[in-house]
Formats: structure tokens, C-alpha cells, sequence
């Protein structure tokens, strides 16, 4: 293994706190970075499309995202790779109003109604799409409305004022918890995500520029030690163990809610982050379809990822 | 004569703002009454607390002791029954010459055409038709006095109070302004507070001229009674014998006490 | 000689416009001379198109612009914002106003009030959105509360001041002339404080667009912010740079009457003094 | 009888004190019952713990406040984010005041800029974020730039207004008495403006800390800001509107020192007429 | 003597900001000359165009047509060897008493004591020590105009333009600042240009009296030559026959003027 040639690496999230990162979370608490010799700052953003926005600009050098960004930057000219994975499914869930549910059967029913995502153009979005589409349905059937990650979605929906939800944990959780909802399709276990997608689909990464990459593999070398370090650990421990570990400010308001969560969850957290082919492909198959930027032909599929490091660290780290 | 307006034993402190236990006392234990139909001129040396007499008479400031009567009632708040033309300048600056002397008027619920009818008309009586358009900064001094005048005299109020109203007006037009309000005031005996540093515009206007002290502490000196015959014609009667001795002899008092004052002030 | 005067001012009329025209000829130049990746080695970013990734380039954002108005998609969200951003100045100005004034001439509620005044403008508007969106639906409501939020405090620390400059010799003067608290309000606070209003608007007008957009930003089906949430989503900077300049020509054609109002209400004001040269 | 001049003035400060913690208390209750599940029926939420959910639970949010305090983890991200608004006040009310000065006196620069910062203060800044982080870097220069935006414009706005309210007679008059420029500006400019400066900075000081606020929301290390963002992540409101309690109670700090100064600055104006009752 | 002040063939047209076709034309083809150590007197009716003239001759306004000359030199801007006493108030409010009666030392540089010093003799000269301290708008209308003169004075100008200056002050206090002023100028022979409305004031203190026509278009209607012997002490000469002979003169050339000014703004 070489030099560490970056010691002070700045990773940039959207979202620190949500589960999609915990192998992000868990990694700096447990002091895996610091293990592998690194000084990792953890900046976080309001959403990850600003995180990325942070490495691109050049004012952070890691972002802590979701995978298909890099499919989506590459007409734009930014060439990003994702080298080590935290989460093999989306973690995307859609559910319906309780009390629309009576009504529902299968995606087409969905047509007309008014679906909160968490925001146009997000990754929410693009599960929704796609969902409908295998329905039979075009985007421009049902009415899609922002409402963001946090307390606005889950007031939106209990107010009646969007009838279906595509969204992340825990607005998912909560709704559910709560009987607000009915889940619909679930790309927070691996089957629900075969069935909307129809495969395994990679979810957040630690993805940087190309360029940054091939100057210092030693410090990416670090950081993929440290998360798969981080995901090997969240498949080997308890439920009591996370809750001891992640910082306590997440756990302030609902300590169930977060458990609940992370049953739910843990099963999409990557055990080795590796990223699979086929995950690659899937994406491949998705995005274009949602943002017609994105040639399916034009994107060099190979440059979005690479498993050289995890590779590595799997030796490393039985 | 029942009284009109009475300040009595009216002393006013000002309170210095960074030090309040230091004040300073303008007029102190001043008592003033004016009779029904009674014109009373106020003369002074400046600074001695005219301005301050007329603000409590108006109900503008409340004295720091003292009681003031309006018609026989205790004052409480603004004075309804006076009309007051300030010493410096009080139009507002966002009317036109008309509108300002209107002003009352609206105020008054007038309907609108009759007020602007009458405010011409005023305007005319002062010397300035043809300015009604005017705002007061495109005004000379002089006829900035001149709207103030009209607007305070449009309302026909029961009290004037009258601070230093023709100050900045040429002499002539002075002589015209002061026998109109004379003509005004004797139609319907309205009762007058003028303040004035003209010793000969007081002579010639008053029923009676008092003469106030050099402050701080200013209180009246001296209270004169002008027996000159009614109806005056200001410029005429300055030239009769009996003025001119009643002249000379405020001008006396007055001298003494204006050096007095000054002397005092530099001594400060 | 009116003529040449009049020739005068409108020269020196014709030659501001042409700075202007040249100023903004010059920024576009700058900007797509910056965000092209082949005209110039790139200066700041270390890659050539990254300049583009954030600020878009001036010929797409147009051409952005003209397919909008060209297929008409725009008119339904521009309608929708510009419907939030003159109801947010509206209702933020009038409230500003009226509150500014009553707090001005009751010193007791404004000794009371005061300190939950400046809290409640201390307070970050966009995290509170939620609370919005809540009380007021996802719909243009809640956006025209975002933006009153922003125009209110503005408007209302103005007037404040403004009606507490009065002179106090024209109020004493106006009550002297019998003007009822009403009266003395309407003819001599208000009119007292208008330049004060007036500098506020010019300020509240930027934001309450400001307002809007960020209220669709943060949940919206419809409006211009709701364009430019969904093209950031898709990192379509052309889009999102066309969202703001179309809205910021909004902006200046309403400043535009806010100005005009300010003239023609303003006449009295003595500007410098003005004697004309023949 | 200065004494008894004096207890007045005391009694009735005492009493506007105590109406205004009676207020603070009021609230305080209303929030509790409000949001307290048990307390009574759900009023405007349907379910009774939803109120809670939005607005946090007073009690929990004053342990978490302790809490903070008690274990010191606060004051890490208390001193960055008031040295974030700070920077942003004094930056931003400098900048606007010269700015304002500058364009207010040179009439050709103003009408040629005119529409530009008219234009800068309609964009949404919360949008831009992204290229502030690029240009000051993710520290506590993207917050600084973020909330000089805010500051920046009011104070400027209304610097801008009051130079031109300056009166023309005092103006000339300095001008006779031999003022050069510079020397107007320091003794004419200035102080005639001062009025409006401080009306402006009640409103800055409430908005240099949503700058700093929003900014670590939009995205940060550290910072009130980032304490929040990470709350909300987890709904977890006792602690988003703890912090937003904390910043508020410094807001007002802020301006108690912007009115301490704005009283020691304006001796000099008449305030209504004020004589001693004895 | 050499001109030292020229306004030659002057006249303002005020603009209407709404219909800027239709201007008012204050004074019209008006020349005042003053020589050096020459004390100008300028009386008129009110509205005709006193103050303009001195804002013209300050530098302020600009004539619409006509040209002016300071000391050989056409003027441009500024007039920075004249002092300027406005005839509204122009104290700086946010200064005090001393604070703005030393403003023009401080803006020339002189160091802040000697300034303050110079500013406490010149408060005691117009009979205001004492209260150095106090704010403008803590002061009586008489205290602020004798402020304003000191402001003026204390920076000892080669040409002073003095706007109804005495106006406000009380007959005695006023005699006193006259004999102040006449001192000062006869010690090195200011040129003055002095504003009044009172005719005595005019012939006792000048050299000159220059008598304006009534406005719109006013222009010189007279200019008389006042020898009386210098020094004078303006209580005294007011009683010599000289003096009263020449008062009588202007006297009725201005009472005419002033009627038909009147009659004529009454018509419009
Ligand atoms: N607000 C105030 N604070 C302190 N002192 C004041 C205030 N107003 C007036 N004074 C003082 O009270 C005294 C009387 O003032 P006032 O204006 O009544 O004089 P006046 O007789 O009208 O003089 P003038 O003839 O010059 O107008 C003056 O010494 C003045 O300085
Ligand atoms: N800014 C202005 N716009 C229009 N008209 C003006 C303006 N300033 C002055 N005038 C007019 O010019 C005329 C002369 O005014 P000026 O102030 O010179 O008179 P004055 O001789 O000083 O009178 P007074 O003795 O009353 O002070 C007046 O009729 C006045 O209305
Ligand atoms: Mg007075
Ligand atoms: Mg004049």
C-alpha cells in the first residue's frame, strides 16, 4: 500500500445524519479515518446535489452520495468515480395515503394523484418515474410536488395535501409508524428493489473527480478502508451497538424511530462495499429515462466506478 | 372682562437630557390673563421665554408648575379654542401653498370646494394669489409667514397666539397684515397673545403691552395699558403725541432690562 | 433657446442609457467569454467547463429563455410567481405599515413588543419553512407568508423610524390646526414618513421575489422556483441562471413602479435648488 | 420632590418589565399546553402529539439548552456562528454605508448601477449558495458573504435615501463654511444620515444571524447552523428551536448594543418637547 | 474702490417640476455692484427676490442668465470668500451651541482648542455663553440666528451676505449686534450685503441701500448713497436730521412700490 499523499481529505454529504451515510458516520466515530492516517472534516449540505456542487466548485474533495450522480455529471463533462460503496439499494420507499389505499392496485392507479417528492429532478423523483412507468403511466400523469426530506413531507401527506409520498428514511418510517401510509414499493430491501427496478441498483458512495483518484491513491485507498471497515461493523453488531455509537444528537427525538429505521435499513447497507456490475447497469438502464441529458450510449460506464480499492481493503479487513 | 385664557404662577424647567438633575428654568412663577376681546403683546429680550409662555398656552407643553384656565376650565391637552402661528416654520412641507391654509378646514370636515373656495380667498387677503400651487420651499421666507398666517386665520379660532407673526415681512406689507388682523379682530373681539420685538407693533396693536424679564427665571416686569382710541390705523397712530409717550416709556424699562440680561448672560 | 436645453438633457439621457447598454454588453461578454470552455485557458477553475457548471453559459441561457416563451411552458409558473411576489409585497408593505405606525405612536405596545419584534426577524425564515407549509398548505400561500416575512420587518423598522423623525413643530402645528389622532396620522405621519417608506420598498421588492422562489424552492408544485428547483436537481445551470434573470427583469420592471410611484408622490420634496439656464 | 420624579420614572419601567416577562410567560404557557400531549384536546392538529412535532416541547427544549451549556458542547458552534454574523454585520453595514454614501453622491455612478444592485438584491440568495461555497470555501467565509448579501442591502437602501434627505439649507450652509467634500460627507453626509443607518441596523442585526444560520444549514462543519440541520434530519424540534432560541436570545443582545450606541450617537435630536414636573 | 463683489445683468427663472415650460422669473436683469469695504443694504418687498440674489451672489444658485464676479474672477462654484448668514435656519442640528459656531475652524484645520477657545469668546460676543452646550433646537429663534452670526464671523470673511440677520432679535439686543457688526467691519473694511425689512436698520449701518422692485421680475429701483458720518452708533444716528430726511426719501419710493406689488400679486 502507498504513501498517503492527502492527509486533510474534506468529504462532503447531503444529509449527514440520515441512515443512507451510516457507514459514514459510523467510520468517524469508531476513528476508522484516523486509523488509516487520515484527517477527514465531514461538511453537510442540505441536500446531495449541493455536496456534489461542494467537490466540483473545489471546496471539498470527497462527496458522500448517491451513485447515479455520476452517470448524471458525465454529459456535463465531469468525469466522477465512485470507488467505494456504502448502501446497494436506494432506500427510496413510495407510499400511499391510508386513505387512498382502498383504491390502490397497481401503479396506474396512481395517475392523477398529487405525489410529494423530495424535491423535482431528485433521486425520489427518479424512483417515481420509474415506478409509474412500469404502470404504464408518463410523468406528465400524475402532479409532482417538492416537499423536501424533513418535516414538511410528513405534514404534506398527514394534511392531505399530496395523496402519495416517494421519500427517504425516516420520513418513510415515521409515516408508516404512524399509519399515515400505505408502502407501495420499498427500494429499501434488496427484493423490493429488484422489483422496481429490476436489479440491484448502487446507492450512496464515496465518489470523488476522476482526477483526484489517480493523484492520491493512497488517501482514497484510506477512505475505502475505513468504510468498508464501517460496513463490515454494521452487519457484525447489534442494534444496541449503533445506537451507542451514532452521535447522540440523532437519537434526541425518537430513539425507536431511529432503531426502527436501521432494521429496515440494514439490509441495504452494503457488507463490503463493493460495487456490483450489475447495480451499474441497472443505473444505467434507470437514469436515462428520467433525465434524457443522460445517453445511455455517450456515458462511459466504466470511469463511474471502480473496485480496485474496495478489493484492497477486503483483503485487509476479513 | 371675563378671562379668556390665564396661565398662573406658571414656571417651566427644561430637563437637560445627560444630566437630569440639572434643568434649566425658563419662566418661572409668570402669571398672564387675557380678558375676552383683550389684545396682550408680550415683549422681552430673546431668550427669555415667549416662545415657552405661548407653548403652554397652546397646550403644547405642560409647565413644570402652574395652572392654565381656557374659559374657565383647567387646560388639558391641546388648546381647541386657539389658533397658533409658531415662530419658526410649521407648514407642511408636502402641501401646496392652498392646501396648507386649508389645512384646518379638512380637518374640520369642511367639504372640500367650500375649503379650497376659502382658502383662495384667504390667500388673496395675504398678497399671495397665484401661489396656491406653490410647495413652501419654493416660498420666500415672507411668504412662508404669510401662508402660516392664513392658515392659522381661516379657522376664525376664539384665542390667537402669535409668535413673532411679521418678523420677516417688509415694513408696507407689514402695515397691511397688521390692520388686517386688527379689522379681524374687531369684528367679532377675539382675544389676542402677540409676541413681537417691535415695541411700536405692540404699542399699536395692544389693549395692553407686559414686559418680560431677562431669563433664565424670566417673569413680567411691567404691564402696560395702551388707552389709544379704537379703531387704529397702525400706520397713523405711530405719529400721535400719546404713543410715543407711552413708547418711551416702555422703551425704558425695557433697556434696563436687556442689559441687565445681557450682562448677565456674559457673566455666565 | 428650450430646444438645445431640452437636446441637453435628453443627450445626457441617451449617453447613461449607452453606459448602461455597454455595462451590461460587457457582463455578458465576460460571461461567456469565463464559462467557454474553448475560447480561454480556464483561470480559476481548474477545469475548462467547470466555470460553466456554475454560472451556465449566456447562449444556452437564453436560448433557454426564448424556448420557454416560445412553447409558452412559462407563462403558468411565471404567472403563479409573479402572483406570490406582488401579494408577499403587498401584504408585507401594508402590514409593515400599519404596525410600524402603531407601534411608532403607542409607546407602550412598542416598549412591550419590541424585543418579540426583533426576535421574530431574528429568526431563520427558510428552516422555519416547514411551520409555513403547515399553517399555510404547499400551495401560494405559503409562499406569499415566506415572502411577507422578509417585506414586513423591512417595511416596518423604516416606518418606525420615519414617524419618530416627524418635526415636531409641523405635528404641533397640525394639531394646533385641530387634526384628530386619525387626521394628524393620515396628514402628517404618513406623508412625513413616505421617503422613508419608499427606500424600504425599493429593498422589499428584491425580496419578496426572494421570498417566492425560495418558498418553491422549498415545496412547490408550479412557480419559477419549482423550474429552478427541478433544473438544479439535474445540475441544468442554464436553466436555473434563466430562472433568475427573468425574474430579476420582473424585479426591476416593479422597482420601475415603485419608482414612479415615489415620483409622483414626492413632489414637494425640495431637491437642490433649480433654476433653469436659457 | 425629585425623588418622587424619579420613582415614577422607576415604577414605570418596573411595571413595563414586568409586562413584558408576564408576555414572555404567557407565551411560554400557551406553547406548553399547546404542545403538550396530555394537556388537552388537539386543537388544531388531529393528532395530539403533532403539535409537539412542529413547535417542540418548551421544557424539553430548556433541558436541551442546558444540556448544551452544561456539557460545553455548545460553545464550539455558538462562537463560530456569532463570529460568522458579527463579521457579516460589520462587513456588510460598512460596505453598505460607503456604498451608499458613494452612489448617493455621485449621481452618475448611481444611475448607472442603479439597476444592477437592483437587480443583485431580487436574486435568491439561498440558490446561490453553491457559488459562494465555491468562491469563500465551505469555512466561515461562505456564511460571512452569505448574510453581507442580507445586511448589505438594507443599509444600503437606506444610507442611499437618507444622504438625499439631507437638508439643502444645512448643506449649503456647510458648504459656505468652507467644507471640502470629504469634510462634508464626515459632518453633514453622515450624521444627517444617521437616523436612517440605524434604523437599518435594527433590521441588520436580525438578519446577519440568518445569514450565518441559514448558511451552515445550506452546508457546514460547524455552527448553530449545522447543530440544526442535523436536528431536523431526525425531527427532532426541541432542538432546532433550541438553537433558534439561543440565536434569538443574541440577536437581542446585538441590538441592545445597536440602541446603546444609536442613543450615545443622537443626543442631539429634539425628541418632543420635554420639561421637568417638579 | 475696486468692485469686489459684481453681479451683473442676473436673472433666475425657477422651474416648475411639473410643467417645466412654465417658469417663475424671480429677478430679471438685476446688477449690484459692491465695492471693497462697501456695506450694501438690499431691502424690498417680500417675495422679491432678496434671497435669491444672495444665493446667487453665494455661489449657490446659479443665474439663469447674467454673470458674476468675486475679487476680478468669474465664479464658479462656491463663493469661498464670502460668509453666508441664511435667512432660514442652516445650524447643524447633530452640533451644539460651540460646536457649530466653530465648524468653519475646524473645517480650515485650526486646532481643536484654539478653535474652542475662539468659539467660547464669539458665544460671549453675541451674548450666548453659557450655553455652549445646548443643541440647537434647545434654543430660542433669537439665540439660533445670533448663533448663525457667530458661526459666520468667528472665520473672519472678506465678504459678508447677511440674510435679515437681526430679524429675530428684540430691539435692544439687535442695536448691540449692529454696533458688534459695525465694529468688525470698520476695523478691516468688509464688503457687506445686507438684507432687512427695517429701513432704519438699512440707513444706519450702510453705505448704500439698494431698493428692489416687487417680484415676479424684480430689479433695482433705487439706489441711494447714505453719508451719514462714520463711526456711527446706530441708536444715535437714527436721530439726526440727515438720517430722518434720507429714511423719508426711500421711504416713499418703497411704499409705492411695495402697493403696487401687492395690488399686483392680489390681481393674478
Ligand atoms: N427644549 C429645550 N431644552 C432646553 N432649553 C430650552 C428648550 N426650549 C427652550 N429652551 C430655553 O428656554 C429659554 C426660553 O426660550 P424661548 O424659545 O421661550 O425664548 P423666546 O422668548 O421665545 O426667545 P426669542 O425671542 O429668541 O424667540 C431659552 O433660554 C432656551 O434656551
Ligand atoms: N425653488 C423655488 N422654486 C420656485 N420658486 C421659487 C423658489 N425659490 C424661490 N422662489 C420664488 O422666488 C421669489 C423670490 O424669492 P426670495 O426668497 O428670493 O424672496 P425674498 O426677497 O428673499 O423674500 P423675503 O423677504 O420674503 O425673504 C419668490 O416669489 C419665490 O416664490
Ligand atoms: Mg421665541
Ligand atoms: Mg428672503
Amino acid at each position: 500500500q502507498g504513501a498517503i499523499e492527502k492527509k486533510e481529505v474534506h468529504v462532503a454529504v447531503g444529509g449527514k445524519a440520515s441512515l443512507y451515510y451510516l457507514p459514514l458516520t459510523i467510520a468517524e466515530q469508531l476513528g476508522y479515518f484516523k486509523d488509516e492516517g487520515l484527517s477527514v472534516t465531514i461538511s453537510d449540505f442540505s441536500g446531495g446535489s449541493q455536496a456534489l456542487r461542494a467537490v466540483v466548485g473545489g471546496s471539498a474533495d470527497v462527496v458522500s452520495g448517491a451513485y447515479e450522480h455520476t452517470l448524471n455529471m458525465q454529459p456535463k463533462g465531469q468525469y466522477l468515480q465512485c470507488f467505494v460503496q456504502q448502501g446497494r439499494a436506494p432506500q427510496i420507499a413510495i407510499g400511499i395515503a391510508t386513505a387512498k389505499a382502498k383504491d390502490y392496485k397497481s401503479p396506474k392507479d396512481l395517475k392523477g394523484l398529487k405525489v410529494g417528492v423530495s424535491a423535482p429532478g431528485s433521486s425520489t423523483h427518479m424512483i417515481l418515474n420509474h415506478f409509474i412507468s412500469t404502470g404504464g403511466l408518463k410523468p406528465s400523469d400524475i402532479s409532482v410536488i417538492g416537499v423536501g426530506l424533513g418535516a414538511t413531507a410528513i405534514t404534506a401527506l398527514k394534511s392531505g395535501q399530496i395523496d402519495a409520498v416517494s421519500n427517504t428514511d425516516p420520513v418513510m418510517t415515521k409515516l408508516e409508524q404512524d399509519g399515515d401510509v400505505k408502502i407501495i414499493a420499498d427500494t429499501r430491501t434488496l427484493r423490493g428493489t429488484e422489483q422496481v427496478l429490476g436489479g440491484p441498483m448502487p446507492a450512496g458512495c464515496l465518489y470523488a473527480p476522476v482526477d483526484f483518484i489517480r493523484k492520491n491513491p493512497g488517501t482514497v485507498q484510506g477512505l475505502t478502508n475505513a468504510i468498508v471497515r464501517a460496513d463490515k461493523w454494521i452487519h457484525s453488531a447489534s442494534p444496541q451497538d449503533v445506537l451507542r455509537t451514532v452521535p447522540e444528537s440523532y437519537l434526541l427525538s425518537d430513539k425507536a424511530l431511529y432503531l426502527f429505521s436501521f432494521n429496515k435499513v440494514k439490509e441495504a447497507i452494503s457488507p463490503d462495499g463493493v460495487i456490483s456490475d450489475a447495480g451499474a447497469r441497472t443505473a444505467l438502464k434507470v437514469i436515462p429515462t428520467f433525465n434524457p441529458e443522460v445517453k445511455a450510449k455517450e456515458i462511459k460506464l466504466e470511469l463511474t466506478y471502480t473496485n480496485e480499492f474496495v478489493k484492497k481493503a477486503n483483503a485487509k479487513y476479513k | 372682562m371675563a378671562p379668556v385664557l390665564a396661565l398662573e404662577r406658571v414656571s417651566c424647567t427644561f430637563l437637560s437630557r445627560e444630566d437630569p438633575s440639572e434643568g434649566y428654568t425658563a419662566v418661572r412663577d409668570t402669571t398672564l390673563v387675557v380678558g375676552e376681546g383683550e389684545f396682550v403683546s408680550v415683549v422681552g429680550p430673546t431668550g427669555c421665554g415667549k416662545t415657552t409662555l405661548l407653548n403652554v398656552a397652546a397646550g403644547l407643553l405642560k409647565p413644570s408648575a402652574g395652572t392654565v384656565t381656557v374659559l374657565g376650565r383647567s387646560l388639558d391637552g391641546i388648546n381647541t379654542h386657539a389658533g397658533y402661528m409658531f415662530q419658526t416654520e410649521a407648514l407642511m412641507p408636502w402641501r401646496n401653498t392652498v392646501q396648507n391654509v386649508v389645512a384646518g378646514l379638512e380637518f374640520r370636515g369642511v367639504a372640500r370646494e367650500e375649503a379650497l373656495e376659502r382658502g383662495d380667498a384667504w390667500l388673496k387677503r395675504v398678497g399671495l394669489s397665484g401661489f396656491g400651487k406653490r410647495y413652501p420651499h419654493q416660498l420666500s421666507g415672507g411668504m412662508r409667514k404669510r401662508v402660516a398666517l392664513a392658515q392659522m386665520l381661516i379657522l376664525d379660532p376664539r384665542i390667537l397666539l402669535m409668535d413673532e407673526p411679521f418678523s420677516a415681512l417688509d415694513v408696507q406689507t407689514r402695515q397691511l397684515m397688521e390692520n388686517e388682523l386688527l379689522e379681524l379682530w374687531s369684528a367679532d373681539r377675539k382675544s389676542v397673545v402677540f409676541i413681537t420685538h417691535d415695541l411700536e407693533e405692540a404699542i399699536s396693536l395692544s389693549d395692553r403691552v407686559v414686559v418680560l424679564s431677562a431669563g433664565p427665571a424670566s417673569h413680567p416686569i411691567g404691564d402696560y395699558t395702551i388707552d389709544l382710541p379704537r379703531p387704529r390705523d397702525v400706520a397713523e397712530i405711530r405719529l400721535t403725541p400719546h404713543f410715543i409717550e407711552i413708547h418711551t416709556k416702555i422703551w425704558r424699562a425695557m433697556k434696563e432690562e436687556v442689559l441687565k440680561g445681557y450682562a448677565q448672560q456674559q457673566r455666565q | 433657446m428650450p430646444n438645445s436645453k431640452g437636446n441637453r438633457a435628453r443627450n445626457g439621457r441617451l449617453r447613461l442609457r449607452a453606459f448602461q447598454v455597454l455595462l451590461l454588453a460587457l457582463l455578458l461578454v465576460i460571461w461567456h467569454v469565463l464559462t467557454s470552455p474553448t475560447l480561454l485557458p480556464p483561470i480559476y477553475f481548474a477545469e475548462a467547463n467547470q466555470a460553466a457548471f456554475f454560472f451556465g453559459e449566456p447562449v444556452e441561457v437564453f436560448a433557454r429563455l426564448w424556448r420557454w416563451f416560445a412553447s409558452g411552458e412559462i407563462y403558468e409558473h411565471l404567472w403563479v410567481t409573479l402572483v406570490e411576489t406582488l401579494l408577499a409585497f403587498l401584504i408585507g408593505t401594508v402590514s409593515g405599515v400599519v404596525i410600524g405606525l402603531w407601534l411608532a405612536l403607542s409607546p407602550t405596545a412598542s416598549a412591550v413588543l419590541d424585543p418579540y419584534i426583533k426576535a421574530v426577524n431574528a429568526m431563520p425564515r427558510v428552516i422555519l419553512a416547514p411551520i409555513f407549509f403547515v399553517w399555510f398548505g404547499l400551495g401560494i400561500a405559503s409562499k406569499v407568508a415566506l415572502g411577507v416575512t422578509l417585506v414586513f420587518f423591512i417595511v416596518f423598522f423604516n416606518v418606525y423610524q420615519g414617524v419618530r423623525e416627524v418635526s415636531p413643530v409641523v405635528l404641533a402645528n397640525a394639531r394646533m390646526l385641530g387634526a384628530s389622532p386619525r387626521q394628524l396620522l393620515r396628514h402628517v405621519y404618513v406623508p412625513s414618513a413616505m421617503s422613508w417608506v419608499f427606500a424600504s420598498l425599493h429593498n422589499s421588492v428584491g425580496l419578496a421575489f426572494v421570498g417566492a422562489v425560495v418558498g418553491e424552492y422549498l415545496g412547490s408544485a408550479k412557480g419559477v422556483g419549482y423550474l429552478i428547483h427541478q433544473a438544479e436537481g439535474f445540475f441544468d445551470m442554464n436553466t436555473v441562471v434563466a430562472g433568475i434573470l427573468l425574474l430579476t427583469a420582473f424585479a426591476l420592471l416593479l422597482d420601475w413602479a415603485v419608482g414612479l410611484a415615489e415620483r409622483r408622490l414626492m413632489v414637494w420634496q425640495p431637491r437642490s435648488i433649480e433654476t433653469e439656464r436659457t
